[in-house]
């Protein structure tokens, strides 16, 4: 066990088990995918687990990490590594895979095998995106989850899906290509200042870049990820793409693929561009954007019919929050960013599953079709409420604390835009609780409704792990908060220190190839253990 | 006197009505046929959380601490500097908040335990009844903001589940809706006061703000102004005061027992008690102060006016509780915290007395309506009528809680209501005093309308159903009687010197501790006003116009009964609309249709235009233009896909031409 | 005539039947005249090929011999193409096949 | 005599080419590419190239044209089809690119000459020692030993895909 966690390899275990499993899913029956899939997603799950308590807080190093030559012609490697940023991402990510799984049973009745080895394949893409700390090696795990979800969205999706998917893939595409760009420059850049050619993370953070070719760098990467996360006015592909998504497709897509958009920001875009970063135009736009986004999303979900467009919209105005906490730049703010990236994971996808759970059995999703479900359905009408809370941001669950912080920390920075903010969370229960109305409570008119049947076994034990973390989460943030605090201040540290000009030029003489955030300043940091060693 | 006083099992009054909310729930899903689980359940863990309070009351009396007491529990969200802990605040106002609520919230739980028999919800009503508990204590134990805001925020939670209790009518579960949403805009107003709060203090816990802020805060400056006025947002939209107080009466949807507990007795106090606990704050700032008094003056007599013209029992009280929680914040408007905590106390008895008398006599009407057939609205007074002999209990009951809160010597209302016009009196508050006494009189009128509607004249309620009205159960005039009893003694926990009355002190001596903070910021603030004087603003001492109100409240009493009780109303399904002035105050002043106009509906254009025209045109309408530009350069191009091969190598050849040509020549 | 003014003709010659192969597929629309401009393209290649030979180096020759292999693999796969695609339409004019235009 | 018979193979291979795209009769086609085809084999034998010359003739007027001969009977394209030849722009087009390529090759090959080049043919000296085929076949077996391995793999390969192709459908 200690071997295993305070080793190299538990990352790469964690990668390769999904791609072996997809092996297995295309190797196995067209019956057997499905159990195929759910065993190799809850073993990730179970080895990624204890990552949690074996993790060292107070240190913003990379931990468990690998650096290995993949192309050295171009100083490519194979380097990956978590911090506590990571792992709370990486945890999001195998507590949801499994639950998707299980949420697709009884949705995917044909292609299952191609379907379930698409959803692992998708799996190791995120997670890479989790972890990688080399540019390249991001980008090309970027860009291999883009494949498997355009397959999911175009082939097991609705009537529009062909359309969406498109869409989906467009919008994404372009991002990335001029992230690519980006990152071709910046390695460029490096090469002339060293003579080194390095896609490593922890060299190219240490690259001087002007402050005019950091914005333009910051525009390309920031788009990429503005698109993904995705900020007003880049949000119209959303929508479409989680109203034809199969649930587990949307699932996903709120719930790990929007969080890569904000980790790029976090991991790249801020720490490599730090004047960029702390520009003021830069700053004011994202945080507009983000500001309108809440407002505005949460606008235009109040009037739609579709249950899952609105959820796609409220997806935009969370994701506007943790813009705004993000960019805030203070412990609170970033922390409640990333909090609130988990809480939304679990709580919209927990809304996606129960929408899927009731489209499944009326094959629509307009809201008007229901009503009185709480009569016929009464765990699936408990458990709509209780996640519903935690989406407007109740206290006492998960929603709460993230949005919190965030406004908080906020505040200190730009007490209007926050006070703004603020008004989003009555917006909140503007169309939040119209629909859960219109769902669940009101008269039982349809006679189509009368009959449906409660939650069955699997839907709730999908469920209530999902439950159980918007109330932990709600209660007892404190451990996630913990497991964040050190690389959240390294990287304020990291980005407050750097985008002054006596420090922005760096020598080459910092650049070895070391794997750390190496934090400037006073901080007394803890001398990484070599090995990555078991916490304390 | 300096001893620490040890709270006795803190975690425990929480935990009960906690679990009872948790087993009931359960029980909701397990157990669904099962009365007596949620019967057992349900009351007694609010009444042990109730007689773990009272034995703190005795320990706290023996100790009288100065200092709160605080009993951190763990820790919360910890992030730089902010660090918010789970935390209890045990101090005289906490307990004694505590009590009330648990106090009454018991005696309710009893009575719902009659009132809800035949209800399939059953567990699940006394599951949300006492998460709802569960919630009011966190918010009156809370040791700072934050916590507080989850019980702020949970209270109205469980408002809106128990509002919307019976969600198979669309009515009940928009009024749920409504009061959600209305509550939210006063919890927007709590947030950002919590934001203010800490990048002024760098802290939320309330003890270290309170003993801070004199140094920390210019008084009557602009940051403590915009502190409180945000914090009375909050307050505005929990304890329905102008501009939010429309969600209230819409809350009569729910079951009687809750209109009695969370929207007349516990939960829309909670705005009273913020002010109250947030004093030091409040005292700071004069401008938000009289704020907080205006508003609730003004609300306390627009509610009352209201309240003269409706017909359903129910709205008439929940008017009424608009109007008296005006009354409480004149009280903590003006500085006299413990005034405002006293009528609290004493509202709360027989606010829920009258509910809970109201709701005997709807279930009443309802048994009987089901034994003869006949359908109506079992809420409306124009149904009711001469129900004094059938239901004796209930409406001499019902009685005392009108003389109470007619503010009619020696009942409970008399002391408290008397002390807040008093007060506002000597503090020079001329126009409050003045209307406050006019709503006095108003409250008097409206309340005597109701109880010769509903209880004298000739029976109403229709064919052959007076045979089938009789008195309601014991467990459900029980709760009746103790809260008469109640809102009879409530009062005299404090008898000014004044009155040729033995002089009681024991309210204001119990709360001095955790006042005197705010009213010696007070006092330094007004230092110019100098000492309140000791007269009303037309001249004359306490004892004259104690007695004078006194009698006034009596006469308009009499008067009300003298006109009313000879009137023949006719049942609700005959009479004819309200005309003039009546129809104005029978629309409530159309302040929900003015609402519908001027907010509800704009905003849902605005809303549909962003999503039509925004969405799907202006950012749609970009991206599918580029990809029209796109599609436009792809047909172009395509168009030299000729399929024909002779033209791909015409194109091939003039290719390699060009090429070898620039190497020949 | 000595080599290098025979070349010089030669590579001329291979210019010109080269041409001729390429106006050939330009103008003619019977897939099987187009197929025998091609080969005739070839062939001119074929002579270049030779005149190199003969001025480097048997190696010329040798390509020339496996050009010649592989165009009767092409003629034989191409003209089986031609009949099947003539099975279809029932005609071999280039104008008609169409399918793979978008 | 070489010049000679060197002129008169160049003026039949060119005329005949001409004609076998000019002609509307896809018989008369083939039979003017075979008489192109035979011009080519003695210009190879003049370029000292028999065995090529040979290969020429019985593999490509032999054996390919043969093939193109029975598919036209086969498809029973005996008769010009209407339109085949297409006029106007196109032959002046055609026409245009053939000129510019003759001249373009004729710059290249004609100026670019090298004055290494030897004034006799490099591969007597080979040919008197080895004789014609001898030449051939020993670099053939030897440096392209492979390659030669591979076309016999290749000519399989059309044989069955041709076989495959040609092969009528079962309804």
């Amino acid at each position: 066990m200690e071997a295993l966690y305070g080793s190299h390899w538990i990352l790469t275990l964690l990668l390769a088990i999904p791609l072996v499993g997809a092996v297995a899913c295309v190797a196995g029956g067209e019956g057997r995918a499905r159990w195929t899939a759910l065993l190799t997603t809850l073993l990730v799950l179970a080895l990624s687990l204890p990552l949690f308590w074996t993790f060292r807080i107070g240190t913003a190093e990379f931990q468990n990490a690998v650096s290995l030559p993949w192309i050295e012609r171009w100083g490519i490697r194979y380097a990956i590594g978590m911090d506590g940023i990571s792992l709370l991402m990486i945890l999001l990510t195998t507590v949801i895979m499994p639950i998707s799984i299980a949420g697709s049973f009884s949705y995917i009745k044909t292609k299952e095998r191609a379907f379930y080895a698409s959803m692992l394949v998708l799996m190791t893409g995120m997670l890479g995106v989790f972890v990688a700390l080399d540019l390249f090696l991001f980008y090309v795990f970027w860009e291999i989850m883009l494949i498997p979800m355009y397959l999911i969205i175009g082939i097991w999706g609705g009537k529009r899906r062909i359309y969406s998917a498109v869409k989906f893939f467009l919008f994404t595409a372009a991002g990335s290509l001029l992230m690519l760009v980006a990152i071709v420059v910046l390695v460029y850049l490096h090469q002339q200042q060293t003579g080194v050619s390095s896609f490593v993370y922890a060299d190219l953070i240490q690259t001087s870049i002007a402050p005019g070719l950091q914005l333009l760098l910051f525009a390309a990467f920031g788009l990429a990820f503005a698109i993904k996360v995705p900020l007003f006015p880049f949000h119209t592909w959303l929508p479409d793409a989680h109203v034809e998504a199969p649930t587990a497709g949307s699932v996903i897509l709120a719930g790990i693929l929007l969080k890569m958009g904000v980790y790029g920001f976090l991991r790249f875009a801020m720490p490599l561009f730090p004047v960029a970063a702390t520009s003021l135009p830069v700053i004011g736009t994202i945080v507009l954007l983000g500001l309108v986004g809440i407002i505005y999303a949460a606008w235009v979900a109040a009037v739609q019919p579709d249950a899952k467009k609105l959820i796609a919209y409220t997806s935009v105005a969370h994701l506007g929050f943790v813009m705004v906490g993000l960019f805030a730049l203070n412990s609170q703010g970033v922390s409640g960013a990333i909090l609130q990236m988990v809480n939304h994971g679990i709580s919209t996808g927990a809304l996606f599953l129960l929408v899927g759970m009731i489209y499944e059995r009326r094959h629509t999703r307009l809201i008007a079709d229901f009503g009185g479900l709480a009569k016929v359905m009464p765990f699936f009408a408990f458990a709509l409420t209780v996640v519903a809370l935690s989406s407007i941001g109740l206290p006492g669950t998960n929603g709460f604390v993230g949005e919190f912080l965030i406004l908080v920390g906020a505040f200190q920075r730009y007490p209007l835009v926050a006070v703004l903010a603020t008004t989003g969370v009555v917006f909140a229960a503007a169309y939040m609780l119209p629909m859960v109305q219109r769902i669940i409570l009101n008269p039982l008119t349809q006679e189509e409704n009368r009959e449906l049947d409660d939650l069955n076994a699997r839907e709730r034990w999908i469920l209530w792990p999902l439950l159980a973390l918007i109330l932990l989460i709600g209660v007892f943030p404190q451990p996630f908060l913990d497991r964040m605090s050190a690389s959240v201040d390294g990287l304020i540290e990291n980005v407050q220190t750097r985008r002054l000009p006596s420090q922005a030029s760096r020598g080459p003489d910092l650049g070895a190839n070391e794997l750390r955030l190496a934090p400037t300043g006073e901080r007394a940091i803890p001398e990484p253990d070599p090995d990555g060693g078991v916490g304390p | 006197m300096n001893e620490a006083f040890q709270p006795i099992l803190p975690g425990l009054i929480l935990g009960l009505p906690l679990l009872g909310a948790v087993l009931n729930g359960i029980g909701a899903f397990a157990w669904r046929d099962s009365k007596t689980i949620p019967s057992l359940v349900g009351p007694l863990t609010v009444l042990a959380a109730f007689a773990i309070g009272v034995a703190n009351l005795l320990a706290m009396r023996a100790v009288m601490p100065h200092e709160p007491a605080l009993v951190p529990l763990w820790t919360w969200m910890r992030s730089g500097e902010l660090d918010i802990s789970v935390m209890l605040m045990f101090d005289q106002l906490s307990l004694l908040m505590t009590l009330v609520v648990t106090g009454v919230g018991g005696i309710i739980h009893v009575y719902s335990v009659g009132y809800m028999r035949d209800d399939p919800g059953y567990s699940r009503y006394f599951a949300y009844l006492n998460l709802f508990i569960f919630f009011m204590l966190i918010l009156v134990l809370s040791a700072n903001y934050p916590l507080m805001f989850v019980g702020w925020e949970g209270v109205g939670l469980c408002s809106y589940l128990l509002i919307g209790f019976w969600y198979e009518n669309r009515e009940y579960s928009d009024a749920g809706k409504k009061a959600f949403i209305v509550n939210r805009i006063g919890d927007f107003g709590f947030l950002v006061a919590m934001f203010l709060l800490f990048s002024t203090f760098g802290t939320l816990d309330m003890p270290a703000i309170f003993r801070e802020a004199p140094e920390r805060l210019l008084a009557d400056g602009a940051l403590v102004t915009a502190i409180t006025l945000f914090l009375f947002l909050g307050c505005v939209g929990k304890s329905a005061q102008i501009p939010l107080y429309v969600w209230l009466p819409d809350a009569m949807a729910g079951p009687t027992p809750v209109s009695a507990l969370i929207h007349a007795a516990t939960m829309v106090t909670a705005g009273v008690y913020l002010v109250a606990r947030s004093g030091v704050l409040f005292a700071l700032a004069p401008v938000s102060q009289a704020v907080v008094a205006s508003v609730g003056a003004a609300t306390a007599l627009l509610a009352a006016t209201i309240a003269l013209q409706q017909f359903d029992i129910k709205k008439v009280l929940a008017y009424s509780t608009i109007s008296q929680l005006g009354y409480m914040f004149v009280a903590v408007g003006i500085g006299a915290y413990t005034a405002g905590i006293f009528h609290l106390m004493t509202h709360a008895f027989f606010k829920a007395l009258l509910f809970l008398g109201a709701g005997a006599v709807i279930h009443a009407v309802h048994d009987a309506w089901a034994a003869t057939g006949a359908h109506g609205d079992p809420n409306d007074m124009r149904n009711h009528g001469g129900l004094r002999r059938l239901m004796p209990v209930t409406g001499t009951t019902m009685w005392i809680g009108t003389l109470a809160i007619a503010g009619v010597i020696p009942f409970a209302g008399f002391f408290s209501k008397d002390e807040i016009i008093w007060q506002a009196g000597v503090r020079g508050y001329a126009v409050l005093w003045a209307l406050a006494l006019v709503v006095a009189l108003l409250t008097a009128g409206y309340m005597t309308r109701l109880m010769v509607m509903t209880f004298h004249g000739e029976n109403r309620s229709g064919e052959g159903a007076g045979s089938h009205l009789h008195e309601v159960g014991a467990v459900m005039w029980m709760p009746l009687a103790i809260l008469a009893a109640l809102s009879v003694v409530g009062g005299w926990v404090q008898i000014p010197d004044a009155l040729p009355l033995p002089h009681v002190d024991l309210l204001h001596s119990w709360l001095e501790p955790v006042f005197e903070p705010a009213l010696l910021v007070a006092a330094g603030v007004a230092g110019q006003h100098g000492e309140a004087s000791h007269t009303a603003p037309l001249g004359g001492g306490e004892a004259l116009w104690a007695a004078l109100s006194t009698t006034l409240a009596v006469i308009v009493i009499l008067l009300v009964y003298r006109g009313l009780a000879a009137r023949r109303y006719r049942p609700a399904a005959e009479a004819a609309e309200p005309t003039g002035f009546r129809a104005v105050l029978y629309h409530k002043w159309y302040v929900d249709e003015l609402y519908d106009r001027l907010v509800v509906r704009p905003l849902l254009a605005l809303w549909r235009g962003c999503w039509r025209i925004v969405d799907d045109r202006i950012i749609d309408g970009t991206v599918n233009g580029l990809a029209g530009v796109a599609r436009l350069a792809g047909w172009t191009g395509s168009q030299l896909q000729s399929g024909r091969v002779a033209t791909y190598l015409l194109v091939f050849m003039i290719g390699a031409l060009i090429i070898l040509g620039s190497l020949a020549f | 005539m000595n080599a290098g003014y025979l070349a010089d003709l030669a590579l001329v010659l291979s210019a010109v039947l080269f041409a001729i192969g390429v106006g050939g597929v330009l103008v003619r629309r019977n897939a099987i005249i187009v197929f025998m401009c091609v080969e005739l393209m070839l062939n001119a290649v074929n002579l270049s090929l030779v005149t190199f030979s003969r001025l480097h180096g048997i190696d010329g020759q040798i390509i020339v011999f496996f050009v010649i292999s592989v165009a009767a693999a092409e003629a034989a796969v191409g003209l089986a193409l031609i009949l099947a695609i003539f099975r279809h339409y029932e005609t071999v004019d280039l104008e008609a096949f169409r399918r793979l235009r978008w | 005599m070489t010049d000679f018979l060197f002129f008169l193979f160049s003026a039949m291979a060119v005329l005949s080419a001409i004609f076998m795209v000019m002609q509307s009769n896809p018989v008369a086609s083939v039979l003017y590419l075979v008489v192109t085809f035979f011009s080519l084999s003695g210009l190879f034998v003049i370029l000292d190239a028999h065995f090529i010359a040979a290969v020429q003739v019985i593999v490509y007027a032999g054996a390919i044209m043969v093939l193109f001969l029975f598919v036209i009977m086969l498809l029973n394209l005996g008769s010009a089809e209407v339109g085949d030849l297409r006029r106007g722009l196109s032959q002046l087009l055609a026409g245009s690119v053939a000129v510019a390529l003759v001249a373009v090759f004729a710059r290249l090959f004609l100026v670019e000459t090298d004055p290494a080049v030897p004034e006799a043919s490099a591969l007597d000296p080979l040919l008197e020692a080895q004789g014609a085929v001898a030449a051939v076949a020993e670099p053939l077996f030897t440096r392209y030993l492979v390659a030669f391995e591979v076309t016999s793999v290749l000519l399989l390969v059309a044989v069955v895909g041709a076989v495959v192709l040609a092969r009528r459908r079962a309804p």
